[in-house]
């Protein structure tokens, strides 16, 4: 039943993801998809499980890579779509 | 009440003040109307339609003029024919009060109640029986036709197979009613135009028929409360006579209307600034009866100096003189009805009234207006 | 309440956050909160993915997250800004790198069903191809590699091989599947291989799309590793990147008037394809329009005797002003000979109150329109008819035209393929870079400018 | 696989089908097809239901869909096109019995736990409100009863009272559950109340509004019972009916130029509101400002000096196009002194090239200004000054102006609450059928043409 | 855990719903509604569940009356909404 | 080689074939120019100009002439000067060759190169040299601004507190190149305009133009290869007649540019549909010359019957006649750059090209144009 459910889960955030972007102008184009890529760093909440194990087997050190891994893409992806975008911005004003 | 329209005496007027469509109105409001024969000829109104209209066809000229209790024209009278008038009639037409003393005089001795139409003030409400407006903007209008005539080359510009003609150049000075039409006609025909004038809030009005205002630094201008410009000190005129010499030397055709009501109009093209202009060049001079913006500017003369024609026609709104006289009639019109009292049948002259306070210079044997009364203890 | 429970309420919290994120990711005003929005919706889902059940050991956990924290830190705060979109590329990778990590630990957690294997192998996989593809498209970017696109004979027969062998060795791990199948290793290699095999061949001005299309890849990876982990949030966030990054990736192609398709494979049948290209029409809608005007900082207009015909001054001169404050430079070139009579165009530029600044002649505009991103024809065709300048045999041979076809793009806007006043059929019409916008040119420009909200 | 799993993946299967179909019913090209599309699912969604484990007596089903499908065919059918809005007002009335008698009836399935009560509680509670408050609803619409906004004293106090009334039955009936509780009955009674008295005080012509409302509640009701028998299909497609009913109802709102709060509440405040939104200034976004563009049958221009700063001539004339092709009568009544110089406005609109008949003279436009849906005031000012016609000490007083003040919506398009070259005070900008649209007026123009895609 | 899976579910539906519609023409307005409210008879694919137990309590009468009215929302809902669509259409085709 | 441009002798030429700006472009490549003295004047161009661009200044006439190898004019010769033109030179210019078969006759016993500008085709290429059509162009526009000038209203429509003017009604029958112009100017000034021509393709032309085509249904009509008017039959022409009537009643300004080439223009507006317009009223018509579209018009004169002025100039592009003279002139070096080869420093007379065979009348003392031999032998 549950793979049922995650199915559903599935579906409904493909077309979600979908409706969502429609028109984005050009210059969001890179920070857009930097922000995008930021949140599928979301992989470090599934990798606590590995990496937080007792046993000391090649699983939990993969875990660990993969949290610092994950943690690179979530910490570097958001701090570098916000300096776009704050460029972005203060170049908006400056036009103004 | 008797309404009189004579035929204009003046060289050159072919409008009148009354055309059978307001005639018309007039008759419906109770009044009854007499025109001299053929009176609107010359702007394409014939007896037959006046006759239709409900007025009477007069041939005796004098016996018109006795006869009417309002007496309506286009024209100031001139001093003979005030003398047939009616005492207590109303007489309403140009008067050009501030430089014709005796004529006030002549009119209020004989106890006509004198109404100036350059006197009706600016104000919105007003602005129906504005008869400067009304007249000023068809002279615009004129202006570039008649500039567009003798100029040796086209206006809009055109990249043909033969090569690309540049648009002409237009150069406005004095955006006022006159100047705001001369711009948008010449806009129109696809001139370039740029204009200027000392009343700052101009520049927004000429930028919106899409023309371009000259910023030229004069210092402190301004205009009165009626929205005239103030005149300029003798600098002022020099700073703005070395900011236009370079436009009016590339422009093709220049049109001026500056004035200052009341006043002789400001001298803002010299002789040498002509001089600079191209060959084949023209210039209106719109001001000419009043004192002429251009030197060299002669009345009702187009004075061609090194190929460049300087044309100064005194009444411009005449040569379209259907649709002025169908302007000038309207105004008489709106000022007649507004203050018409059908019930009584009667004009009343409430002198408290903003309009009419401005407007109406001499009643009951008195001049009554306050500026010109002012101008005669001067 | 469990903590079970508010852990995956929370995880609710986030997706919540996630999606109104990208939402205003997408528009310039919001992007900036949006991306705040968002990363606080990532804090909120790590947090509660510190709570799992089976964390015990906490601090191999934290030295991850440290270790992490500042290389990704640094990395985002030291790049150049010019430097942007591969950094970009490297995170991406990153994120491929641990769903991969992701799937391949979960191995070890226990008994593993044939769905788990599969999800687990489907992490890997994709993972895989995102990571190697991210760093292959970082070092094209940066030029650490030859950023040209690089094609050698047998690419297809090798690229063949190795996705049999995914196939292969992904049935025979699942069907034992084991954190110690040897298959497991095979998978890893060929999936590591895949992503540099895929993305070698691209050019570098390409990688932006392919960086953006390994972005939904990294997306689909997360969420295959939730499936293997029963993770919602994983799901529901890799899914969401998934799609969203599908479109935007199709957005971009678009605004470079190229197809998905013709992007990812360019390079291999690179020969092949531009032959058959040649000759033909191809048509544009008013949105795939838009996307290019959008993107075009040079805009130049030729009108002709259509643009009389459809009335469409008045919407030529509002496309041109909204270009302009869109950034782009914008002229109206003026044939001498367009329309049906001399100054035909003038007469209607003037009515539209096009400034005259913006007119330029054809003498002025034909050696510098190789600068011209956009040639926008509009109802236009013996004057912009290259066959003047080449066909010996042509009746117009000889006269000087306008040369669209030397600009970047050329958009013609008109009804048909039918013929102007010279009755002279038009090789414009089939040029590599002309494509047609068919329709009364009013409308179809009345179209794009409502594209442009 | 299990029946059950089949069943499961049908109802994916159902819900991307009428996600499909509602994304396709919001425009009129592929409006048909989405329905079609949605009814499909519906029935890939019922099939999928009939093989769930518990059902054995099929018999009853079928009788209960064959009288179901005869009444709702034959109604579908016969109904006058006219009487429509009634005929969904009854549908969406039965959807919500519906909602209700599921919930009701799962009591009787077995042991009920507090988190089940409280879903059939709201199943209960929502598809009551929404079966009565449709009935009322209908009768309004077909005239069936008083049509007017009813309200009478004392009606706040009795609203209160039954939804004091529904909290406590609601609590104690979930303290205890069971399908013989006597709160229950008391919860089913105060539901059906709350239907009625809610749509009661409401006006006749809100009623499409209400009724769209109504249909999102029902989206609503049968997402409860979803929960309340753990049923996917009943939530997904539940809750997409009610987040789109919500937001259906809002577009409806804004197209009406009205609040939802004013709609739903109008009939129980309407006095004290009146008093306050006298003297108020109402500004109008663009967006709302095009919803009413969008219903407008006769739309008229009043440009003034305003238009001619802004250069606003040609997206005037082009709005003005876009709205007869959307059916709109459009005039354009120019006031004599409107401008800076006579014969202003006709400079303008003829350089857009605005037809000669479309302009008309203040004595024309003013005897029938009352059929006028919106009057666009574009930038001017004195020229629509009502207190030229009733304020004997305005300056401007006497002089005839456009009245605008009495069509039905006036649009001011301004940038500020400046007064214009009199420098006179406005009170058209405080009129009850005002919205000022603040801004240049050629960007709020083109601003509201954008919205017509 | 299920009702975790079904909070989801239904806050992803809500989006998407709110996301699906955006701008929809006035004349598509009563349309629309009627086609959602169609969909809103899903209750039906609940119903059956009462209405086909074997003890004919008082449970299962209400779970027949509730297959009738949601069979009648669910007909009549899709086969209104054709009628005033199929109009709409032959319509805006007369207009052209 | 020599080109001679001599000043033009008509009576109202003000036009010159050269303009300074041309001399400069042909000297580039190669030609040497020699211009009369002052032949720029009555255009705005001065003798410093040409002499700046470099041409020389020639004071005598014929010295001028008898020198020139390519000789340059805007007007066709008489048969005295074309005695002093050198045997074997080139001579441009009108030349009217369907009706001056003298004149055709003395250029060819000469041995002159003649070319004849309004022989030049009508096709896509030869567009930059048609001098017909860019004079046309500019005979369209100062037609507007004559019948403007003449009539006594404004053209625009004006809402004013004085009252609603009504735009003016312009009516223009001949689409062609100067009636799509004369359209497009009225159009721009704010008339409403109407048009008709017998060619079926111009309906959409005057659409584009935003004025409204006239429907009268003729039956069969069509143009030639060419893209000129077939001429009508008498009845058609009766068809034509009672179809205007009705609207030139109506309308303030008719501007005729009906023309059949090489035959006489179509005689389309009667006295009674003059008649029938309003006083006031104006018609232009540019056949004037060629036998006039209107009955009772006269070369350069304006006669007035019925208060209706029919204004009849046979030379409208001098007017403007320093566009026209740089149009014209453009014209002239088109054609001559196109056919000059830089190498043998000669203009490469190839009779089998397309425009050269239309428009080279006679070359090496025969008559080479197949038209104008074919209208000898009938
Ligand atoms: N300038 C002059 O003085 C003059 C005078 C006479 C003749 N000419 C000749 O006219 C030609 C001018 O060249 P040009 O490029 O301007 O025009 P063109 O070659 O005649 O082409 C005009 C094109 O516009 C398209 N069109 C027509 N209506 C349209 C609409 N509503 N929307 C979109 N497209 C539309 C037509 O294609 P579709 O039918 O497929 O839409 C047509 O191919 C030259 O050959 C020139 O020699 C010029
Ligand atoms: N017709 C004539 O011959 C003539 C000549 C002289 C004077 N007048 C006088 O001018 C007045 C004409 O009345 P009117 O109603 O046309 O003009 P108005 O009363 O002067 O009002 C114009 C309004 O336009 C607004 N505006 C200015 N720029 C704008 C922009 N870019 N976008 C949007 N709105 C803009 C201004 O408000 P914001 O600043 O808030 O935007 C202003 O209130 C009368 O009082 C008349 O007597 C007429
Ligand atoms: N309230 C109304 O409805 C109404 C109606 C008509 C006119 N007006 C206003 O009345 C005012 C006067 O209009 P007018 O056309 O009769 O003015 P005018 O004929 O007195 O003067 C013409 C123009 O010349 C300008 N001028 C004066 N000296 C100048 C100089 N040295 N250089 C350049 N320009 C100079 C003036 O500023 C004016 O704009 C304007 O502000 C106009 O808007 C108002
Ligand atoms: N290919 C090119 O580049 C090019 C260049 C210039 C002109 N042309 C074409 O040449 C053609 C002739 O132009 P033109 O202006 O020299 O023509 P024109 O001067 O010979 O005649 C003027 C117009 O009068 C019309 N006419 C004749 N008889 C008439 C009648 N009875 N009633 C009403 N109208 C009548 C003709 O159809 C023509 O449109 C046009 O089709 C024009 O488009 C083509």
């Amino acid at each position: 039943m549950d793979v049922v459910f995650l199915t559903f889960i599935l579906v409904l955030s493909i077309f979600l993801g979908f409706e969502l972007i429609s028109k984005v102008p050009a210059t969001l184009h890179t920070p857009l998809m930097s922000g995008a890529n930021a949140i599928s760093g979301i992989t470090l909440a599934g990798a606590f499980l590995s990496a937080g194990a007792t046993d000391p087997d090649l699983g939990k050190w993969l875990g660990v890579a993969a949290v610092t891994f994950a943690t690179i893409n979530v910490v570097g992806g958001y701090m570098v779509t916000d300096r776009m975008l704050s460029m972005f911005k203060s170049k908006r004003e400056g036009e103004k | 009440m008797q309404i009189a329209v004579p035929t204009e005496k003046w060289a050159n007027e072919r409008r009148v003040a009354l055309i059978p469509d307001s005639v018309k109105k007039l008759t419906r409001l109770g009044l009854s109307v007499q025109v001299q024969n053929n009176c609107g000829l010359e702007s394409g109104y014939s007896n037959e339609q006046y006759a239709e209209a409900g007025a009477t066809i007069v041939d005796d000229r004098e016996k018109l003029i006795r006869s009417g209790d309002i007496i309506l024209r286009v024209r100031k009278p001139d001093a003979e024919e005030v003398t047939l008038v009616k005492s207590g009639a109303i007489h309403i037409s140009y008067l050009d009060p501030y430089n014709e003393s005796q004529l006030v005089d002549a009119l209020t001795e004989k106890g006509i109640s004198a109404i100036s139409m350059e006197m009706i003030p600016r104000t919105t409400r007003a602005q129906k029986m504005d008869a400067l407006s009304s007249q000023a903007n068809l002279a615009g209008y004129v202006m570039v036709m008649l500039a567009a005539q003798k100029l040796d080359r086209i206006i809009p510009m055109m990249m043909t197979p033969a090569g690309t003609l540049s648009p002409a150049r237009v150069f406005v000075i004095g955006a006022g009613v006159a100047g705001l039409q001369a711009i948008a006609t010449a806009k129109r025909l696809g001139a370039r135009v740029e204009a200027f004038d000392t009343r700052p809030v101009v520049a927004e009005q000429v930028e919106s028929l899409g023309a371009k205002f000259v910023e030229i630094d004069l210092g402190e201008t301004g205009q009165t409360k009626d929205g005239y410009a103030k005149e300029l000190t003798s600098e002022q005129l020099a700073l703005q006579r070395e900011g236009m010499k370079q436009i009016i030397s590339g422009s093709d055709i220049v049109i001026t209307t500056a004035q200052v009501f009341g006043r002789p109009a400001p001298r803002i093209v010299t002789a040498d600034m002509v001089g600079a202009m191209k060959p084949g060049g023209v210039i209106v001079d719109m001001a000419v009866e009043s004192g002429g913006n251009v030197e060299g500017s002669q009345p009702d003369k187009t004075v061609v100096t090194g190929g460049v024609s300087l044309i100064g026609i005194s009444n411009l709104p005449s040569i379209v003189s259907q649709d002025a006289s169908q302007m000038y009639s309207a105004n008489l019109y709106n000022l007649l009805s507004e203050y018409w009292n059908e019930d009584t049948k009667t004009l009343e002259m409430d002198l408290e009234d903003d309009i009419l306070k401005s407007c109406v210079i001499s009643h009951e044997g008195r001049i009554v207006n306050e500026t010109i009364k002012n101008l005669r203890k001067t | 309440m469990s903590i079970g429970l508010i852990a995956n309420l929370s995880y609710i919290l986030s997706a919540i956050l996630f999606v109104f994120g990208l939402k205003m990711l997408g528009s310039p005003a919001t992007a900036r909160r949006g991306n705040l929005l968002s990363s606080m919706g990532m804090l909120i889902a790590i947090v509660a993915g510190l709570t799992s059940k089976g964390i015990v050991d906490y601090q191999t956990i934290a030295a991850g997250i440290f270790v992490g924290a500042i290389i990704g830190s640094l990395a985002a705060r030291l790049v150049a800004m010019t430097a942007m979109p591969e950094m970009v590329a490297l995170f991406n990778g990153s994120g491929g790198a641990a769903s991969l990590l992701v799937g391949w630990a979960t191995l070890y957690t226990g008994d593993i069903s044939t769905f788990t294997a599969v999800t687990v192998l489907l992490a890997i996989l994709i993972g895989g191809i995102t990571f190697t593809g991210s760093l292959v498209a970082y070092g094209k970017l940066s030029e650490n590699i030859n950023s040209a696109a690089l094609v050698f004979t047998g690419q297809r027969i090798v690229n063949s091989l190795i996705l049999i062998g995914i196939l292969v060795s992904g049935y025979l791990f699942s069907v034992e599947p084991s954190p110690n199948s040897q298959w497991l290793f095979v998978m890893v290699g060929l999936a590591l291989l895949l992503g540099v095999m895929a993305v070698i061949p691209i050019g570098g001005a390409d990688m932006p799309v392919v960086i953006s299309l390994l972005n939904s890849y990294s997306g689909i990876a997360a969420c295959a590793a939730g499936f293997a982990i029963e993770n919602n949030i994983l799901i529901v966030a890799g899914s969401l990147v998934g799609a969203s990054g599908i479109i935007l990736t199709n957005i971009m192609c678009k605004a470079m008037n190229r197809s998905l398709a013709n992007v990812l494979f360019s390079g291999f049948g690179a020969v092949k394809q531009g032959k058959a290209i040649e000759g033909e029409v191809k048509p544009v809608s008013v949105e795939d329009a838009y996307y290019l005007f959008e993107a075009a900082s040079n805009v130049c207009f030729i009108p002709g005797y259509g643009m009389a015909v459809a009335q469409a001054q008045h919407v030529v001169k509002e496309l041109g002003e909204i270009l302009e404050k869109n950034g782009a430079e914008v002229s109206f070139a003026i044939h001498p000979v367009a329309g049906r009579m001399p100054g035909h165009m003038n007469v209607l530029l003037a009515e539209a109150d096009v400034p005259y600044e913006q007119l330029v002649e054809m003498d002025d505009i034909n050696p510098r329109i190789e600068n011209v991103d956009i040639a926008v024809v509009i109802g236009a065709n013996d004057v912009v008819n290259p066959s003047a300048r080449e066909d010996e045999d042509s009746p117009i041979y000889g006269m000087p035209i306008i040369n669209v076809d030397k600009a970047r793009t050329v958009f013609v806007l008109k009804r048909s393929m039918a013929s102007g006043f010279s009755g002279v059929d038009n090789p414009l019409f089939f040029g590599e870079n002309t494509r047609m916008l068919f329709g009364d040119a009013k409308e179809s420009i009345a179209g794009v400018i409502s594209e442009f909200n």
